[in-house]
């Protein structure tokens, strides 16, 4: 086993060493300099050069990656231009915030999504799954961040019952901080459902043509134990490959989300490093989004043989 | 239940099973009766309706297909007005059922004493320990090397044969009075075939259970069942005992089941021997990379074809036979230079094409085919008949448009084709298809085929129909020709020669007629053996 | 079947209005979805102006058509360079197999791996924050996927045996791909592309949310929504219209999507 | 990033009970209300927001808007800022100038106490200064001192503990004003001990009304009132004048999100919001709870018309776009009338602002139409770029669009982020631009930021040799009357030659609760805290 996970993880070093290099250079070929946006167009070039040097940036471009690099390997990455703090905490804390959020809403996703598309396949063309698939394919439908918009209009302004607004961090006061998440979860919850239903659907059709189910019902076995037993552990497979897949992306920060919902999650950070040219942050964070990609995928190909023996860990 | 010993265990009255909005009934008024520890086999082509009655017995019809008329009597009591609760006590322990593709019908995930064990558990009060023994005194049973470990494994570990036999056992763990086998070893090679089949007719006269054998291989049906009843098109055509219906058919579509048995013709004349031979394979070697194990090294590589020889002269139908693994169909590929090979010489004409170059090559594959077993997958789904002929002539700068679309309209005549030349693949039935491959392989009047299983994946009677027509379009043409197949039975009817090969080396080879009757080497004596051949059988009876 | 007939029958009544108000936009709208009327600023729907009007006092509904036509000719352009861009990539990589393959593809991982909003910005600036910058942004963005869907297509059709019996006629590789292997993709990418369409429409709008995407002041609903976000309490149509429009036109893309699976799955082909 | 924000009070009593019992089920504690307890200001605490934490403590060195706005209360100058942005006496009792205007002598106040309880003598002058002319405290306005920029300082002496004399190489009629500028710290004067043995940064001992108490990296900078404080005797002036520290605790609170924090103003949670958008404005003006000041301040929005342009060089097309806009519609309505219009580069509040400056441009359409005739313009799109970041910016330039394309002039919008717009300008890669210049104290740097040699100074938009005769001029003499004819020609001479249309001068508004009195805002936009009360009502 151990073999298998040094192979998989060398195996992504080159692409994060290509990402981080790519990151590199496209934030230096953006025209907008940092320190011109941190002393704003009044200060004269004198004082601008004294700033790019402190900053290091008046170094060639390889020297600065490598600096970087050096650094990055050894656990720092480095100080924000824009408001002086370590980077790695920074992203850390941020990570915080969206990683709840999108924990939460896909493992609520899966929940309702799994038995849900389980039945739909089930009930295969009849008013059930109509319905399933109906809903599923509405809540596909609705762009999140409109759907989160309404749901802050009505809960938020109409009715009071959520603040509109803010963040409080659930460790810092948790009955003010679970105030400010739920509906971001609930937005979350809905889009990701109506993706997973229709996956998990699909799945299951497939696992109910083949003939083992049917040997299942002739060796007298009682319909639920046939889903629950047989179906259901072989259509999970392609399920988790998906969920595993959302995971990845979402965690890179549900940015979008995050500026509706005004909360302070790693997609906005990453934005607002962008705009400010915040090199530092910035690479730290594609640094640290592509890890969290690695990671879930091999968390995801680590519980596969858990589900499917035939997948032997090669 | 009052069985005395004449009355049915099984009669179907009067059966009807409909598509839901089909126009055709796909079973149409058809009576059948079982009586206890009988063997009934149910014979008929694809789409004859076999499949779908044995299927409505337990009411498993897939969605969209429902049973519409007639009455089901098990042990005199009607199931089909039975719901789905109440017939869990009849599934399993009342009626079994046996299904075709091996490699789908255990459940991956649950290791294998899981799966058997759940029928005991859910119909008998046995404890675990009870149950365990018997699993295991069942594998025993039907001859499982390692019951214990067997238990323990995932169904992948097994080969199509030994999941069969898997599949037997548990279905007969639960002493089921009925015993349906739907195509039960179609999938597997005639070894393994006859050994399950050995097997669940052992099992089931051990326990008296009568047995419902669907098939469309009427030497099966020689060989182990007392009665038949014959279908076509849904609709009963005849019923009646084993020998006397295969010696004389009453129906006239039972004839045409029983002519399409393949006969042996009589041998050729010897001209072949003293040309010189058009392909000459001398000391051959053919190996696989061994499976990755840890960062760099592999297992050993696995040897496939080991130091081989083999001529084949102009005009000579060749056949090539073995078991599954024996390595006969890599063999056909690396003569054609489709698969790679490790050592050795290809002589084609006399000139090596082993180590030719690409113009060697090419000119090469200009004069040989090759014909593929799956009629579906050798046929591009997006080209019409007539392109996927033509193709071949790209290469023949020689013929003008004209001349081409002739060559091409001749070529569909000589198949039986003619006027589907606009047809797509997927409008085609099977047998059709293959006649097209079939074309598409003679369209250039090449010197040397290999078919491979050309005809195992068709129906019996249109197996008949195309191995006449490859040997008519071989005595018209003159090509020669490789012909790969683990049915004896059709070689029997076309070959000239035979090889019969084992784990990669030739063990036996001369005429057909020296090599079926004397078989010297023991493996072809256990192919020949476990090749039913039922007009052998029905001449001891006439 | 039942459940065909009625998604496609709404799918299409969705996409026909679409299309039908993009091609009317580029010719006629109510009034000119720049025209600024300070006077009539943040206006309720009226008859005046059926959908009421935003911030600057323009028509919402000349500029939710305006950006009909801007968002689907985006979308449209993206979807066919990125389908194109994979579908070249894609093929190269599942037939040539070997180093071709593991270079192709380690590209490929390192571009899905990027995030897209930086992808959006770099190639914006470079190329100009228009609609030709945000096209071939999100068609780089979105190419990745359309090569796994096509190297895994290839790998599949690789081996099926009427590839094998081109190579035995002699075609040469190149040939064998061009006239066996790339019309046999067309069904899987035609599924890609129609759910793409919706994913692009998305990204589009998600991207002028965060002030990436196609410049004010031209129309397209993703800006429109971003710039109603200040005004929701006190405009709430102008939250309204946009979202709306996106989420009818995912809904009939989705829907016309699943019908083209049902009627294109391999299944269905072969019986 | 911790927001104390409990939620927002105004929600129906109900459904708050209701949330409060769900809550309360989930056996979570509830949110603890602030309250604040009355008296004459001891104890009291006023939260001040800012949107983003102090850079450092050390006046002049690593700093930002927000950490000036914070370390004003603590450190003082020898001069400061007035109300009306001229420079006055802090320390300082008097200022003498020698005729050549080499020499400044200050004579200091008598009594002032340091916030350890040091009194102040002339050496700890020549120390501060000592340390800021050192290369290695990276003072932000060494580059005016140590002869690159306006002068050189040669010495800095103390003949005796009353006087300091600062010996200059160049003259210039600026150098108190860069002494006094917020952005270097106001050279405060700080005592010895604000720096360790090894000369590493400490803490600020200054001479301020607030001294240091905690900074809390990320959460808040909290300064507590010095008792020893000896203020001047004439009341309140820009950043002299009397001080009194009414609250006793002033608390800076680190709230980014500007939505968080007028939700915190609004549910009490914050004293102070300081720089609310203009829709905010309109939105707090209608609450009874919030008190909003609102001052013009001398940061300026102007659409700059690249002279080299090919349209855009001949003169007439440029002064019928001018011709074409009707600006001070476009002041109100961008800035919700908060603004007036103002055609100069000379901000509406600086004392230097007379008629003259106050002339501007007039819509006149017909006009425009003829010039643009005249000039052979046929139409050819001029690209203006504009950003989202600065809201008014954004809104300026579509409205131009609108009223220019009345004239005929097409122009096209180009929207960019901040940063690439920021590096257009520097570079002077533009036709034309909506764009927004910092404030700035004095005329004479309005002038030096807008004009100069395009060749050398690719960000300058005006390069005649009559307006660069006039500000080196004006950057020298000290004769108020002087400058003021200076100014006056180079604003008609502007006007004529249109190398970019000014719009409006910004206003800085700060919204606080009813309860918090005695605030008053002035034009550099530096919010200052000492006289200012916390009543006891919230």
């Amino acid at each position: 086993m151990p073999l298998y996970l040094l192979r998989r993880i060398a195996m992504t070093i080159p692409t994060l060493l290509l990402v981080s290099i790519a990151v590199f250079t496209l934030m230096r070929l953006i025209p907008g300099d940092p320190v011109l946006l941190m002393l704003g167009e009044g200060a004269d070039p004198a004082q601008l050069e004294l700033m790019r040097h402190q900053m290091g940036l008046d170094q060639p471009l390889v020297t600065q990656y490598f600096v970087w690099l050096r650094h990055a390997l050894a656990g720092d990455l480095g100080v924000s231009t824009t408001n002086g703090l370590a980077v790695l905490p920074l992203i850390w804390e941020r990570f915080h915030v969206s990683a709840a959020i999108v924990l939460t809403a896909v493992a609520l996703a899966s929940l309702i999504a799994v038995p849900a598309g389980l039945i739909a396949a089930w009930r295969k063309d009849r008013p059930t799954d109509l319905a399933i698939i109906g809903a599923a394919t509405l809540m596909l439908s609705v762009p999140s961040f409109w759907l989160g918009l309404l749901l802050l209009m009505f809960f938020g302004q109409f009715l009071g019952w959520l603040p509109v607004v803010g963040y409080v961090p659930m460790s810092e006061n948790f009955s003010q901080g679970v105030l400010y998440v739920i509906l971001p979860i609930v937005t979350l919850v809905l889009v990701e459902t109506g993706v997973l239903t229709r996956m998990s659907r699909a799945s299951t059709i497939e696992i109910l043509r083949l003939e083992y189910v049917a040997h299942a019902r002739a060796k007298g076995v009682p319909e639920s134990q046939v889903l629950r037993r047989h179906v259901l552990p072989n259509a999970f497979n392609p399920t988790l490959t998906m969920i595993g897949l959302i995971l990845g992306h979402l965690l890179s920060g549900i940015a979008v989300l995050e500026t509706v919902f005004t909360l302070p999650g790693l997609g906005r950070l990453m934005i607002d490093s962008i705009f400010a040219r915040d090199y530092p942050v910035l690479q730290g964070c594609l640094l640290f989004t592509a890890c969290i990609y690695v990671v879930i995928n091999l968390i995801v190909d680590m519980c596969y043989p858990l589900f499917d023996p035939r997948v032997s860990v090669q | 239940m009052n069985t005395s010993l004449n009355q049915a265990v099984l009669s179907v009255e009067h059966l009807k099973i409909e598509l839901r909005h089909g126009t055709q009934p796909l079973v149409h008024d058809l009576s059948f009766e079982v009586k206890p520890g009988e063997f009934l086999a149910v014979v008929g082509e694809s789409g004859s309706g076999k499949t779908m009655a044995a299927r409505a017995i337990l009411q498993l019809l897939p969605p969209g297909i429902t049973q519409t008329g007639g009455r089901i009597l098990f042990d005199g009591e009607n199931l089909s007005t039975r719901d789905v609760k109440a017939m869990r006590p009849i599934r399993g322990p009342g009626i079994g059922m046996v299904f075709q593709e091996p490699m789908v019908s255990l459940n991956p995930v649950h290791r294998i004493g899981e799966q058997m064990a759940e029928g005991l558990r859910m119909h008998t009060k046995l404890s675990a320990a009870e149950i365990r023994a018997r699993i295991l005194d069942m594998l025993r049973r039907v001859q499982i090397a390692d019951p214990e470990r067997c238990m323990h494994a995932y169904p992948h570990e097994f080969s199509g044969g030994m999941r069969q036999r898997i599949m037997l056992a548990s279905v007969m763990l639960l002493k089921p009075r009925l015993l349906i086998a739907d195509e039960p070893t179609t999938a597997l090679d005639t070894l393994s075939q006859r050994e399950v089949l050995d097997l669940m007719v052992g099992l089931a006269r051990d326990n008296g259970t009568a047995v419902l054998l669907i098939t469309h291989n009427l030497g099966l049906v020689g060989r182990y069942a007392q009665r038949a009843i014959v279908l076509e098109k849904g609709q009963l055509v005849e019923t009646g005992n084993v020998p006397a219906i295969l010696v004389e058919p009453k129906q006239v579509y039972t004839r045409k089941l029983v002519d399409a048995l393949p006969r042996r013709q009589p041998a050729k004349a010897e001209t072949a021997a003293q040309q010189q031979p058009l392909v000459q394979v001398r000391g051959l070697c053919v190996s696989y990379a061994g499976a990755r194990a840890g960062f760099f090294r592999r297992h050993p590589p696995v040897r496939v074809i080991d130091t081989l020889d083999l001529d084949i002269h102009p005009g000579e139908m060749v056949a090539l036979v073995g078991g599954s693994g024996s390595g006969k169909t890599t063999l056909g590929r690396a003569i054609l230079r489709l698969a790679p090979s490790q050592s050795g010489q290809i002589l084609f004409r006399g000139e090596d094409v082993r180590t030719a170059d690409r113009a060697a090559l090419h000119r090469f594959r200009l004069a040989c085919q090759l014909v593929f077993q799956d009629p579906f997958s050798s046929l591009d789904p997006r080209m019409c008949v007539h392109d996927i002929v033509a193709e071949p002539l790209r290469h023949l700068p020689s013929l003008d448009a004209a001349a081409r679309l002739r060559r091409v309209q001749e070529t569909l005549d000589e198949v039986g084709l003619d006027g589907l030349g606009a047809r797509y693949p997927h409008e085609l039935s099977g047998g059709q298809r293959q006649r097209v491959a079939i074309a598409r392989a003679l369209v250039r009047r090449p010197a040397f085929v290999v078919a491979d299983e050309p005809v195992s994946a068709l129906d019996m009677t249109i197996q008949a129909q195309v191995l006449r027509l490859f040997q008519s379009l071989q005595a018209h043409h003159g090509f020669a020709c490789l012909f790969i197949s683990h049915d004896l039975a059709a070689v029997d009817q076309i070959a000239d020669r035979v090889i019969v090969m084992e784990r990669g080396r030739i063990v036996e080879q001369g005429t057909r007629d020296v090599v079926f009757d004397t078989p010297q080497h023991a493996y072809t004596r256990a192919l020949l053996e476990a090749t039913p051949r039922p007009l052998a059988v029905s001449a001891a009876y006439a | 079947m039942k459940k065909l007939k009625t998604h496609t029958l709404i799918g299409g009544v969705l996409i026909g209005t679409l299309l039908i108000l993009a091609v009317v936009a580029a010719v006629w709208t109510p009034y000119s979805p720049l025209g600024i009327d300070l006077r009539s600023k943040l206006q309720a729907p009226s008859m005046a102006h059926w959908l009421g009007t935003d911030e600057f006092g323009r028509d919402v509904a000349s500029r939710a058509m305006q950006g009909a036509s801007t968002s689907c000719l985006i979308a449209l352009l993206t979807v066919a360079l990125a389908t194109a861009m994979g579908l070249v990539v894609g093929v190269v990589a599942g037939f040539m197999r070997g180093w071709t393959d593991r270079v192709l593809m380690a590209f490929n991982d390192t571009l899905l791996a990027f995030p897209g909003l930086l992808l959006a910005l770099g190639v914006m600036v470079i190329v100009g924050a228009n609609q030709w910058g945000i096209v071939l942004a999100l068609s780089l963005a979105y190419a990745p996927s359309v090569v796994r869907v096509v190297r895994g297509t290839v790998l599949s059709l690789r081996e099926r045996e009427y590839v094998e019996a081109s190579r035995m006629i002699g075609n040469s590789e190149i040939y064998t791909m061009w006239r066996h292997i790339l019309p046999n993709c067309v069904a899987p990418i035609a599924v890609l592309a129609t759910s793409m369409f919706g994913w692009v429409l998305l990204s589009e709008s998600a991207l002028s949310f965060l002030g990436l995407g196609v410049p004010p002041p031209a129309p397209t609903w993703g800006n429109m929504l971003a710039s109603a976000r200040p005004y929701m309490a006190s405009a709430v149509w102008l939250c309204l219209v946009p979202g709306l429009c996106i989420a009818l036109t995912l809904l009939g893309i989705n829907l016309l999507g699943e019908s083209l699976r049902d009627r294109l799955d391999p299944r269905t082909e072969r019986a | 990033m911790h927001v104390p924000v409990p939620p927002p009070r105004h929600t129906t009593a109900r459904s708050r009970r209701l949330l409060q019992a769900t809550a309360w089920a989930l056996g979570l504690a509830a949110g603890t209300a602030f309250s604040q307890t009355g008296g004459t200001g001891t104890g009291q605490t006023l939260r001040i927001q800012i949107n983003s934490d102090i850079r450092s403590t050390d006046p002049g060195g690593n700093r930002d808007d927000n950490t000036d706005n914070v370390l004003l209360h603590v450190g003082e100058g020898l001069v400061a800022l007035r109300e009306d942005t001229s420079i006055g006496p802090m320390l300082a009792s008097k200022v003498d100038t020698s005729a050549d205007g080499l020499t400044y002598t200050f004579t200091l106040r008598d009594g002032v106490k340091f916030q350890n309880g040091a009194t102040l003598v002339a050496d700890d002058v020549v120390w501060s200064w000592q340390r800021y002319l050192r290369p290695a405290s990276n003072w932000r306005c060494l580059p005016e001192f140590d002869g690159k920029g306006m002068t050189k300082v040669l010495s800095v002496e103390a003949p005796n503990p009353k006087t300091v004399v600062f010996k200059l190489e160049r003259a210039s009629a600026l150098f108190l004003t860069m002494m006094a500028r917020p952005d270097c710290g106001s050279a405060a004067i700080l005592h010895r001990s604000s720096v360790g043995p090894d000369g590493q940064w400490k803490e600020p001992v200054g001479t301020g009304p607030y001294k240091f108490k905690e900074w809390k990296r990320g959460q808040y900078v909290e300064l507590t009132r010095f008792d020893g404080y000896t203020s001047r005797a004439e009341p309140r002036d820009g950043l002299t004048g009397g001080k009194k520290a009414e609250v006793e605790n002033l608390r800076f609170v680190v709230i980014p999100d500007s939505a968080a924090a007028k939700a915190a103003l609004y549910s009490g949670g914050l004293d102070a919001f300081i720089s609310p958008s203009p829709a905010d404005v309109v939105e707090m003006r209608k609450r009874s709870d919030v008190v909003v000041d609102n001052t013009p301040v001398m940061s300026m929005i102007a659409l700059l018309l690249q002279t080299n342009d090919p349209v855009l060089k001949d003169v007439r097309v440029r002064r019928a776009l001018a011709l074409a806009l009707d600006t001070p519609e476009i002041a109100s309505t961008v800035t919700e009338g908060l603004s007036v219009v103002n055609n100069s580069v000379v901000p509406s509040s600086s004392p230097y602002y007379d008629a003259v400056q106050a002339t501007g441009f007039k819509r006149d359409l017909t006009a425009a139409k003829k010039l643009l005739a005249e000039a052979g313009y046929r139409g050819q799109p001029i690209r203006m770029i504009a950003n989202k970041r600065y809201e008014s910016l954004y809104s300026s330039a579509v409205l131009v669009q609108a009223m220019a394309s009345e004239a005929g002039i097409n122009i096209e919008l180009e929207v960019l982020d901040w940063a690439t717009q920021l590096d257009r300008y520097t570079k002077g890669q533009y036709q034309s631009m909506a764009f927004i210049y910092s404030a700035r104290i004095d005329p004479s740097l309005n002038y030096e930021m807008v004009s100069g040699d395009k060749a050398t100074q690719p960000r300058k938009a005006w390069d005649s040799p009559y307006a660069q005769a006039r500000l080196t001029e004006s950057m020298v003499s000290r004769d108020k009357a002087r400058r003021q004819v200076l100014f006056d020609e180079m604003h008609k001479q502007m006007l004529q030659d249109v190398p970019m249309i000014v719009l409006f001068n910004a206003s800085d508004a700060t919204a606080m609760r009813k309860s918090v009195t005695g605030f008053k805002g002035w034009a550099p936009a530096k919010p200052r805290f000492w006289n200012v009360r916390l009543d006891a009502s919230p």
